[in-house]
């Protein structure tokens, strides 16, 4: 918020080989992950992955079964969550339901006794980002869905933390909303300079908001990396396929004749990544076409490998129809098959070998 | 692991607990004590006094208490069983539906808070002729199976769970008894269990009533056998008092004892996370 | 076709006095085939005429009852009872009904007539303890016999420690609950009645009256001899055991129990005098109750004949500790042997020639009521003996003037 | 109209949902309730005279009875005495034995020991505990501090706050239970970003807990009231409503005028005074804090 | 799920004039829908605008404060919800927290007596569709946000009930599964022929999955129409803007120098229909640039009005650069400024003016 002072710039965090175990359940499993002082980084994984664990351990709010955490340098790990100085949005929000939306937001202040008019002040400010103004005097059973979460939200910011946690703080809203609301809190976290973990199951807002992404995976760390590598330079399958909508498409190396030597690889390709080109080194049949907007997606299938192509949408295509393929040999990625790493050296190769 | 602080905190509650657990548990421990010694040892406490079960002997003795026992737990099941049937539907028309009258009769079961039964026992007591029932385990139950108390308390329960709960149920074609045994009675099981215990005790130890509406040994519960030695025309007789006293809440201080885990098990608190 | 009798019995003196009664009654019921009786325990005494009203009142009430001889009164008016003459017609039941103690009968007729036969009757008596007499100096073997003695030996037993607190009081005479039934000992030996044989006045405040007040308040407060404050029934023959104090007034009942607990020796002996010898008399009759058939009244007195011939009274008096209402019982081969082996029951019986009725009147619950909150005015020196004394009778006046 | 309908449903399912409980409340407390209340017209029907009416003379006997005010004041300086001591006190407890403490489960049995134990022998026991001398607290007292014998139960100063004592100890147990059954319900994210927000143990129970137990507390403040005036079982045993009515309250008078002087007219008198005393506190309490306890 | 009979096929619903008032707030305001025996409709709007509300006075669990509500020809506005024969995933889940996840789904054919066979064999196969094979047991306060949304889907689905009420059922799940999860709730719907209404936030799942929707600004009807139209055809600027990711660009007609003679209109252009194209009508300065991925979203500026350009990754755009776009003229979009009503017939006379 423009002329509010930063409470303190943001602090790191160190997770050092955490895990956190119920009984038989392992939802985290030796995590190690450096969050940088100031940065803002997302968590990153299918459901059930351990992401919200992940951010409790941090918060306090869940025990961690092995490994330290530290904060700003200091071990926290048995340290209470009151005294972590820390804000957090919570994936099922959390509002108390006895108090109205203004008394909601501004609870960490009044326990912190911030003066009156500060709280009034900041209260509005959030407020007011965050589509609240009319709502205060509501209690949250009388909110929608989107509302309630955007008090969650509001609860979180104005403390100013040095750290902020944030469970899906986005997911009930409208594209729309979420979209001002991606960058306002982009906005507000660079501005105060504090920490941010940021849970998501949306990969735009993960590429959009965040310094780093950690991509975890059944409680492991599949890969951490910078939006962009992530995107261009996925470390797995798993990462190459979890990263992009739809999904990068995977071909066994022998779908394609002239790979048939090398079948101990995985070829990844993404949907954006081909396009129309007769004559292309991909000739494919049309199984399926979904209708996007901008573009339409097609269903496709080589060598009975299925695999799906983003196509514009002026041009119509039916099912049972042939298209031939071509892409850059620079969108290629290639895997080793067996140990699942990615294998950059020879993508160009591959590439050369696939367009000859 | 624990910082400081925390810590701190932690062992001055727990001292506290401790401290006020001591001071409430001392009339039982009384009891246990004087129950196992000598008269002699009532108001001496010394760590060899010698060891004794005469007082139970003596207690046990006084009355047919096997008896006594069997016809104390079928009443006080028998309480129960209607307390929960009546209370359960009460309280979820009061907590769920809208419907004329309900503010009227809602006070009218808090009066009966206020009414002490005993008052009444002059006409209840002709009522229960009437009925033919008089010597008999239902006299004694009767007045107590419409509780004002579990309807009261059920209510403040049911209002307090989540409303789509409710919802999801009836979506799901459940009828409203449907909802009522499926939803609510299951996530008001803590409060079932504490008003079972309440309950159980008050009835357990009831006394004027049954004496009054009872004659024979094979109605009467065990708080009559248990009232023989409080009649202090001769002084108090604290230790066979004591004896008679554990003797006939033994049983409750073992369901307690049992109940207690299931009691506090956070079933409920797991869910709403 | 057997007659039904129901007959409710209250227990005052624990356990073994059910049995009793319930052994008595399955006896009487072999030997005599053509009556059942069924002995319904119920409770202490107020809970006996608590389900004797009730049960009247639902129009359930029981043939036979033993309830406190001081409600009589109470039970004629709520006409819940009938005379036994009608049913005592013969010579011989005439000179039975003499048979009885006159102190127990003066609470179990009035009008003329007999309403109750005594049964579990107690009367007070003082218990000291002979080990604090030598200690102290005093002949253990005697104990005071007037008022002023027993303040003399009173403040040789009272002992202090060093910080000033006391040890061991002199006398314990209690005051809680009923309290104007010991008190009444006093107000006898000083030769005033409480009550006239109507039951429809009191002398509360007759001056004899309020001087044993005064006495029984000087007991603490001036002679520092008994503890002040209200003194709990209850507690003191535990008191008594612990050497809180040298020697207590109390009922004849709670022989037994000292016998048996007492870790020192102990003495029995009669109230102490002032004017005269005198005590109250206490317990329960045997009430006729209305509403029964011929046969049943018939039945009914027949079994209280037996029950209260030598014999069973013996019985009766060896597992309780009251004192038996014949003379005859006494000169049972059982009851010598017992008073050979124990000469302090005798005491009562000797005291029964002193010995008045306990304080009884119409609507006796309260006016007796009134008088305990005198009572523990006095003790608790809220008012002094006279003003409450006073204010007792005038209030006693207002509910007894439409008896009169 | 259809909505119509809905809202009829509704009542019907209601009423049906009531009619047992109602049945069994009109036969065993309302209808004897009312003749009670009738019978407060008459005069006390003794066996020879039939009662007759008198109207309001009995209510007029009652305001003029010095016993019935002192036994009231007593009875509003005993709610004083046990209604906030003791809730407090349960909660207290309720949340020690929720949390996880060393020992929990005997310290969670020892609160609850009241509610096992029979009054007569809870009562039997703390006359004990009272008598002077060799009582447990003058023991106590005298081996701690070298305080004199005191007779708390015979001395019209102490006798009311002795029995106080006995009542907290006898309710903070009992409301315990309540609270212990509603701190389950309450979802623990609230408490976890209360934490989150920086809130010390103390904050999170004033403002999150607290509140939201607030329907418990209803219902026990509510019973807490009535239990004021009508726990009066242990009175029999302790001190008998002496010295000279210092510890009777109304409830025991009212007993000892209904079953022990038998005046029942009289004594439904002072029962309807009671009811309306009660309903004027209790009812009113209750609909007076109910909308704002429950906020859905 | 194939081989199960549809229980009937889906009945119609209609809304007629339907409001919902709390108080002062109007929360649905003389709402009227008709939604085909069959047919999937998702209701999109901003937070706050009604769509749970009026899901749920379909569902019978919110009195309607005037108007009337039909199934099935029927009128229903006065039934109980469990006399509706209908299905329903409450947007906060709703889930028994005293039952474990399979009782959890089973509950309504508990309920309704369904055999045990028959309810196993059902379970195992909703079970196995949403990936909870694992999790039967577990109480749903062990579960993932994700998990416990799966849960609440699976109990609405298992019972093949004629209609099904969807409260944003993909919310908390990651984009992979969500993908996965409407292909399959597409394909359910249509094998059994249910009847869906379907809340949602994200209009991706609105597009891709509905028949038609039902667009909802402040309890008011804005549109209804097939997905197609209305992308392609808004019919107000509120639908303009808010259909499509990121919005669609609104110019004041006089924005543009050849459009000045005409300022009462505004001229609408998506993102994505805008390319780079030398000597292109639209000469606008580069502001600042977002990376998504496959493109990047360039904030560029004309005659002081900000748009939004998706533009090839492939491409370096610093800001402050000046670039040259083009559109062809079907993609041009025209409303009234003061009616906000759709003026077709002037799209090509604008269109061919801008391009002159
Ligand atoms: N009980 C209530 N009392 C008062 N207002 C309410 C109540 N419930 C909902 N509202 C209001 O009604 C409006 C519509 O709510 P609704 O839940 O239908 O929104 P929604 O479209 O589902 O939004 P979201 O996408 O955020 O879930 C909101 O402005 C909300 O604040
Ligand atoms: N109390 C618990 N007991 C047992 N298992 C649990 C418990 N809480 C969570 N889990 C399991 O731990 C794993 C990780 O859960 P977590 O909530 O961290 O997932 P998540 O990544 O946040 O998923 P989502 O995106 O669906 O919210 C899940 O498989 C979940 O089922
Ligand atoms: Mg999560
Ligand atoms: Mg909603």
């Amino acid at each position: 918020m423009p002329g509010a002072k930063p409470s303190g710039a943001g602090k790191p965090i160190v997770l050092a080989t955490v895990s956190r175990t119920w009984g038989e359940t392992v939802a985290v499993d030796g995590l190690s992950i450096d969050i940088p002082a100031g940065s803002f980084t997302a968590l990153l994984g299918p459901s059930g992955c351990g992401k919200s664990t992940t951010l409790r351990m941090i918060a306090g709010l869940e025990n961690v079964s092995s490994g330290r955490i530290l904060i700003g340098g200091e071990d926290v790990t048995g340290r209470p969550s009151a005294k972590r100085d820390l804000a957090m949005v919570f994936q099922s929000y959390a509002l108390f339901p006895h108090l109205n939306v203004g008394e909601n937001i501004i609870f960490g202040l009044k326990v912190r006794r911030v003066g009156r008019t500060e709280r009034d002040r900041r209260l509005a400010r959030v407020a007011d980002l965050l589509g609240l103004g009319q709502l205060l005097e509501r209690k949250p059973g009388q909110l929608s869905g989107g509302q309630q979460q955007r008090v969650a939200l509001g609860r979180a910011i104005i403390g100013e933390k040095p750290i902020c946690l944030m469970d899906e703080p986005l997911s009930n809203l409208d594209a729309k909303l979420r979209h001002e609301m991606r960058v306002e809190i982009r906005a507000l976290q660079q501005q105060l300079g504090f920490t941010m973990v940021y849970v998501t199951h949306d990969q735009v807002e993960a590429i959009t908001m965040a310094d780093q992404v950690v991509l975890l995976n059944g409680g492991r760390l599949e890969q951490v990396a910078s939006p962009r590598d992530l995107y261009e330079k996925p470390a797995t399958p798993f990462a190459a396929r979890f990263i992009g909508t739809p999904p990068m498409n995977l071909f066994p190396a022998n779908a394609f004749r002239k790979l048939c030597t090398a079948p101990d690889f995985k070829l990844g390709l993404r949907p954006e990544a081909m396009h129309l080109e007769d004559g292309g080194p991909v000739n494919a049949s049309v199984r399926a076409v979904e209708y996007l907007g901008a573009d339409v997606l097609a269903d496709c299938e080589v060598a009975g490998t299925g695999f799906q192509v983003r196509l514009p949408a002026s041009r119509a295509f039916t099912p049972g129809q042939s298209v031939q393929l071509g892409f850059s040999p620079d969108d290629l990625h290639v895997f080793d098959a067996d140990t699942g790493r990615r294998r950059d050296d020879l993508i160009s190769e591959f590439g050369a070998l696939l367009r000859s | 692991m624990t910082g400081a602080g925390f810590s701190f905190d932690r062992v001055l509650n727990t001292f506290a607990a401790w401290a006020l657990a001591l001071l409430w548990v001392l009339p039982l421990a009384y009891a246990i004590w004087t129950a196992f010694h000598p008269a002699a040892y009532e108001a001496r406490f010394e760590l060899l006094a010698p060891l004794t079960l005469d007082n139970f002997v003596k207690a046990w003795d006084a009355a047919p208490f096997a008896r006594y026992f069997l016809n104390t737990f079928l009443l006080v099941s028998m309480i129960l069983a209607g307390q929960f049937f009546l209370g359960t539907l009460a309280a979820f028309a009061f907590a769920r539906f809208q419907f004329p009258g309900r503010n009227i009769l809602f006070t009218l079961v808090l009066l009966q808070l206020l009414v002490m039964p005993d008052i009444l026992m002059v006409e209840n007591y002709q009522t229960m002729r009437m009925l033919n029932l008089v010597d008999t385990i239902p006299a004694i139950a009767l007045p107590y199976i419409a509780s004002g108390f579990g309807i009261f308390l059920l209510r403040q329960t049911f209002m307090t769970i989540p409303k789509e709960l409710d919802e999801a149920a009836r979506i799901e074609g459940a009828s409203v008894l449907g909802v009522l045994w499926r939803v609510y009675i299951p996530l008001a099981k803590p409060t079932y269990l504490a008003y079972g215990l309440v309950s159980v005790s008050h009835h357990w130890n009831n006394f004027l009533w049954p004496l009054i509406v009872t004659n024979s040994v094979d109605t009467r519960p065990v708080t009559v056998g248990l009232s023989i030695f409080s009649a202090i025309d001769s002084g108090v007789e604290w230790s066979v008092i004591n004896a008679a006293t554990l003797m006939t809440s033994g049983p409750l201080l073992i369901a307690f004892l049992l109940f207690q885990r299931q009691f506090v098990q956070s079933f409920m608190r797991a869910g709403i996370k | 076709q057997a007659v039904d009798l129901q007959f409710y019995f209250p227990v005052a003196v624990g356990g073994k006095a059910a049995d009793t009664i319930q052994e008595l009654t399955d006896a009487y019921v072999a030997q005599n085939p053509d009556v059942t009786i069924d002995a319904v325990y119920a409770g202490s005494y107020q809970d006996t005429v608590a389900k004797a009203i009730t049960a009247s009142r639902g129009g359930n009430p029981p043939q036979l009852s033993v309830i406190l001889s001081a409600d009589m009164f109470t039970l004629i008016d709520e006409d819940l009872i009938q005379p036994f003459d009608d049913y005592l017609t013969s010579d011989e039941d005439k000179k039975w009904v003499e048979g009885f103690y006159p102190a127990f009968m003066e609470n179990s007729q009035t009008g003329g007539k007999t309403y109750g036969i005594p049964f579990q009757r107690s009367t007070p008596v003082l218990y000291w303890n002979k080990e604090a007499f030598e200690a102290a100096g005093l002949d253990p073997e005697v104990a005071p016999a007037t008022w002023d003695e027993m303040v003399e030996f009173g403040k040789k037993l009272t002992k202090k420690d060093d910080s000033g607190n006391v040890t061991q009081w002199g006398v314990r005479i209690p005051s809680s609950g009923f309290p104007y039934w010991l008190f009444q000992g006093l107000a006898i030996e000083n030769g005033a009645i409480l009550a006239n044989a109507d039951g429809n006045k009191t002398n509360f405040d007759d001056p004899k009256v309020v001087e044993a007040l005064q006495y029984l308040v000087d007991l603490s407060t001036k002679h520092e001899v008994m503890a002040p404050g209200i003194i709990e029934w209850g507690a003191t023959p535990k008191a008594f055991f612990e050497g809180q104090t040298a020697m207590m007034w109390t009922s004849t009942g709670n022989l037994t129990n000292v016998r048996d607990n007492a870790p020192f020796k102990f003495g029995v002996a009669m109230l102490p005098e002032k004017a005269q010898r005198g005590a109250p008399t206490g317990g329960g009759n045997f009430y006729l109750f209305k509403g029964a058939s011929d046969e049943q009244n018939k039945a009914a007195v027949k079994f209280v004949q037996w029950i209260t011939a030598p014999e069973q009274s013996a019985k009766w008096t060896i597992a309780t500790g009251y004192v038996a209402p014949r003379a005859e019982t006494w000169e049972t081969d059982t009851m010598k042997a017992y008073a050979a082996d124990f000469p302090a029951v005798l005491v009562a019986r000797d005291q029964l020639d002193f010995a008045k009725a306990e304080l009884a009147t119409y609507q006796n619950q309260r006016v007796t009521g009134i008088f305990n909150d005198a009572l523990a005015a006095a003790i608790t020196g809220q008012k002094d003996a006279e003003t409450a004394l006073k204010e007792a009778q005038a209030q006693a006046d207002e509910i007894l003037s439409e008896y009169r | 109209m259809k909505r119509g309908i809905a809202l009829k449903r509704d009542w019907i399912h209601g009423w049906l949902l009531l009619l047992p409980a109602m049945v069994f409340l009109f036969a065993f407390t309302h209808i004897p309730a009312v003749t009670t209340f009738l019978n407060s017209f008459f005069s006390t029907p003794r066996g020879r005279r039939p009662a007759k009416f008198i109207g309001l003379s009995n209510y007029e006997r009652m305001l003029d009875d010095p016993v019935f005010w002192k036994v009231l004041w007593n009875n509003v300086w005993f709610a004083f005495g046990t209604i906030p001591v003791s809730v407090g006190l349960a909660i207290v407890m309720a949340l020690w034995v929720n949390d996880r403490l060393v020992g929990r489960s005997f310290v969670r049995m020892a609160y609850f020991t009241p509610t096992v134990l029979p009054l007569i022998a809870v009562a039997n026991i703390w006359m004990f505990f009272y008598t002077p001398g060799f009582g447990l607290v003058d023991q106590i007292t005298g081996a701690l501090f070298g305080w004199p014998a005191s007779n708390y139960l015979g001395n019209p100063d102490t006798a009311l706050n002795a029995i106080i004592v006995v009542t907290v100890w006898k309710e903070a147990g009992f409301f315990m239970i309540f609270y212990l059954a509603a701190l389950q319900a309450i979802p623990v994210t609230l408490k976890e970003a209360a934490q989150i927000e920086g809130a010390g143990r103390w904050t999170i129970f004033w403002r999150i807990t607290f509140p939201l137990l607030m329907p418990t507390t209803l219902f026990v403040c509510v019973n807490a009231v009535i239990n004021s005036f009508r726990l009066v079982d242990h009175i029999f045993i302790l001190t008998d409503g002496g010295p000279d009515n210092a510890s009777a309250l109304l409830l025991f008078y009212i007993y000892e005028v209904a079953f022990r002087f038998w005046e029942t007219a009289y004594g439904a008198t002072l029962t309807v005074a009671l009811l309306v005393l009660l309903s004027l506190l209790a009812i009113g309490q209750f609909f007076f804090f109910d909308r704002k306890v429950h906020y859905k």
